[in-house]
């Protein structure tokens, strides 16, 4: 108890605590519940946008979009390691998420259909995720808030890319382009403003999770900032959002917006979604035909072991 | 506007196509990879390759499109021409096949590019120099990483042995063509542009048997094929990569990407 | 003129485009068994009910193409209209999986389009009406062909079986889909073009229990799936096909076949 | 020796052997050689041209090698039937093909590299097919000849559409198209000479097969009528074939021709083409794939034999 109450002091503080740190056992098992959950979708996250780089319509989209990729594994890698120094290995966290015990994030259960989604995932899905994830750079674990600088400012960085690519073809595309784009933006609109998360009233476990500094704003909130955020640039570019309510409220001083279809969230995050199935199925099926050159590599290093000790 | 294009049959151009394109299509191969690898590390070094090799394309098609003289920029070249006008050798746009695959024919490419990239700094052509002096940093990186691959599965389990050594055999007949000459390699030779392929061999060869030893795995017997990816002569799996690789650019004519 | 096409959004046409597309689609998935099937029979069986369907989609294109107004012919209509614009249900475009993927879609596509050309017999649109009939007694045979098959493998090898269950298992979320009804269904049944999608539902269930029954199968449990291909929101497989399919006639500007 | 006279009288007297009658061992396993290379070319043939059923640039075209392609399966089908009559299972000639023991035609060992190849081939190499062909119905033995019959028909037909399909790209066709048919033609019109086999004077086993009536004309005639017949086709066409040398001599009454290069035949014919290797790994792959199918089909079988009994 008191262990408990000196680092309940410290999140007060807006300490960070470290690795080697006593902790509350629900706060570590929340935090790589978490952790992990973002590291997987990462991971997941490469398979959208992956469908697209053999197709990328000039050579330079094509390398910002195999960099972009890249960055994401890069930042699963990182999140992974984040997690392990809370005591759970990769191997585990995988097994969880290949086993269907753990969630990712469920916008990578929508297809990407054709190229204009490519540019309308970093532009809002990115977005929406740099507005989960900017708190998150103060969070109370250092390794994760760490973790989240170093991630959110590449996630930026794609951001802008996909929002570049977007303003390309609107301001010097051709009609057939545009079309695409617009296209692109009714169907990712409403999916982006779920990756919030269930409204406040229905987050039960919201509240613990800001006490320990893990969350930092709700999830109305941060909806609420990205759709302010999200309109006047959607105006930029000269596409419409999906939503006949979306209009300013002076009084507010935001944007309010229509209702949310939560019977498709709650099926897609139930695993009903149009690509769960295909997206679990295509990491189980990465993980278990890769089984034997991970088996091999270990069987050489234990080879060369033995023969550098016999010599 | 989407028709396909001719590049020029210039020694110059008929010489820099063969490796714009081998590092086009390679890197294509590569990517498929992507979110597939049996570990995440090599998600990522799959794809820096991937990425590495693309720029070495675009800068290499890009100059090859300066000396055809008809203005085409790297994505014309890239996406507009036609299977019989992609001179890569055959070997890079074979299927990716399992990782042994990938890694071996990694390698073999590496082992050919860096020798190629190492004299191609002496080139004539101050560009193709410039281009070069980037590329073989890559390149050696690429090599060591697929080498240690070829070792580490060559000498690991009794499955990866028997997986590795099929895909040397597989890869086998495909060598020939890194290494045959023809006229536009003589010229390159005369106006300095780059060295012939045939020189290249010893340097293969050697680095090969090199990892080869270490890895414990027999060198494959050669064999009389006779692969012409050069003339535009190619496999049948070529076309289907570039109906997926040209794609869009042929569906939405005028685009602006 | 390669760039693409826009149908009209006439409710005859769009009640049309989804049938025409699903025949096509499936028939090129079909197709991509010529030469690898597990048996010589099936390379010819599934040639020929890939051959039927897509005698079928010309048709149903046709006479789409027809009744839009923009004197689109069948070609274009499958060469130059983007995935957007492609209205099969996502079951068809799904990759041919094993053998027992394919049967079990064969069967579940002719038990739906059986009824769905039995009552096309009697559209209110000649052209229609003359097509369904020679269509019936083609998925007849097909419907016939694929039950055997599924009976078969279901009742077959503890191998075939856990296949069989497993295909049935990953079809069903898109069978919903084939199901649905919209406002272009409810026009067509006014205007008497065809009927309602929703109301084939009973026969379908009908004939896939049969089959099951037979070959000692659990029906699988219905899911809460949507899929709207005939709003043309696809699989991320269907770009590829497309892709492949269409790759030709982009490529070739005012090419005559 | 008195039943081999009496068979070789019938043979002398134009007879049909049939499969019930006494035959030599020799001639029988002649036969089965060739039949069932001759099967096997069928089913090996469907894969080049398979390759272009997904990329057919008309419905019609597509249509039309569908069913080509099948006619191919069904060819393969009768001809494992026909030499099933000598006592050898369609399994143990897959056997022989899969092990690399059996061989087909050479021809397949090249790759389709363009949709022109699909005409080039219905001309040139059905077209060649053809003429090694209609003799064969007159063979000696029966059920071979008849079965040659059909198939002669149906590949005439091939012939045929495939000849029409480039006189379509030649006369109403763009220029990018007219260089599609000549690329092609310049690729196959020397593998389709060798579809002859080798020169008379290197072609040992032909002299016993003319004796028996398998065989009716040797390698070189065929060859000849070949060149005589394509030449003229070719002139229609509006191409060129790939030969300096080939000009009419009036003399022999036959058109000349250059020297065929006998080092590339016998590469591609020992196993070193560049085909060769992918031909038989993709028909041993689908054997392979399907033995759960074969399998399940019997065990089936099986399970439903033994039920009708206990009923």
């Amino acid at each position: 108890q008191q262990r408990n109450d000196a680092f309940e002091a410290r999140i007060e503080a807006g300490d960070f605590i470290e690795a080697k740190d006593w902790m509350p056992e629900h706060y570590r098992k929340t935090l790589v519940r978490q952790i992990s959950q973002h590291a997987h979708s990462e991971i997941v996250g490469m398979l959208p946008e992956g469908n697209w780089i053999t197709r990328a319509p000039s050579l330079k989209r094509k390398a910002i979009l195999l960099a972009k990729v890249q960055d994401e594994g890069g930042h699963g890698l990182y999140l992974y390691s984040a997690a392990e120094t809370l005591g759970t290995s990769r191997d585990q966290m995988l097994d969880a998420l290949h086993s269907g015990r753990a969630k990712y994030s469920s916008i990578f259960n929508y297809p990407t259909l054709t190229w204009a989604d490519i540019g309308v995932i970093g532009w809002l899905v990115d977005g929406a995720a740099i507005m989960n994830q900017v708190p998150l750079c103060r969070c109370s674990y250092g390794p994760y808030a760490r973790a989240m600088i170093r991630i959110c400012r590449e996630e930026s960085f794609h951001q802008r890319q996909g929002y570049e690519s977007l303003l390309t073809m609107m301001r010097d595309g051709t009609e057939a382009q545009k079309a695409l784009v617009q296209d692109a933006v009714n169907r990712w609109w409403w999916p982006s403003l779920m990756m919030f998360g269930p409204a406040d009233k229905d987050s039960p476990n919201s509240e613990q999770s800001m006490r320990w500094g893990i969350k930092r704003l709700t999830n109305d909130e941060l909806r609420q900032k990205f759709v302010d955020a999200t309109v006047p640039q959607a105006e930029l570019l000269g596409i419409s959002l999906p939503d006949a309510d979306l209009k300013w409220n002076a009084e507010r001083d935001h944007y309010d917006f229509g209702a949310i279809d939560w019977n498709e969230f709650w099926r897609v995050v139930g695993g009903n979604g149009p690509c769960n199935t295909e997206r679990l199925q295509t990491r189980v099926k990465a993980w278990d035909d890769g089984a034997w050159v991970r088996e091999a590599a270990l069987s050489h290093a234990r080879k060369r072991a033995t023969e550098a000790k016999a010599a | 506007m989407t028709a396909s294009i001719q590049p020029s049959t210039r020694d110059d151009v008929r010489y820099l196509l063969p490796l714009g394109d081998a590092c086009l299509v390679l890197s294509h191969r590569l990517s498929e990879w992507c979110g597939h690898s049996p570990i995440l590390e090599e998600d990522l070094a799959l794809g820096n390759i991937a990425l590495d090799l693309l720029g070495q394309a675009r800068a290499v098609l890009t100059r090859a499109g300066q000396l055809d003289g008809q203005s085409f920029d790297e994505d014309q070249l890239a996406f507009l021409r036609d299977e019989r006008h992609y001179l890569n050798p055959v070997m890079m746009e074979l299927p990716r096949g399992d990782f042994a695959f990938t890694q071996a024919r990694n390698l073999m490419a590496a082992c050919w590019l860096l020798p190629l990239w190492t004299r191609l700094q002496a080139s004539s052509d101050a560009e193709v120099a410039a281009i070069a002096a980037k590329a073989v940093k890559e390149v050696r990186y690429h090599q060591q990483h697929a080498a240690e691959w070829v070792v580490r599965l060559g000498d690991g389990s009794e499955e990866s042995t028997r997986r590795m050594t099929t895909a040397l055999a597989q890869l086998w007949p495909y060598v020939n063509e890194l290494f045959a000459t023809d006229e536009t390699d003589a010229a390159a030779e005369r106006s300095g542009l780059g060295p012939a392929w045939s020189t290249l061999k010893p340097e293969w060869d050697a680095a090969m048997d090199e990892v080869l030893a270490e890895a414990r795995l027999a060198r494959p017997a050669d064999t009389p094929h006779v692969y012409a990816g050069r003339l535009g002569v190619h496999s049948e799996h070529m076309g289907h990569l570039l109906a997926t690789m040209q794609s869009l650019p042929r569906a939405y004519p005028g685009g602006v990407w």
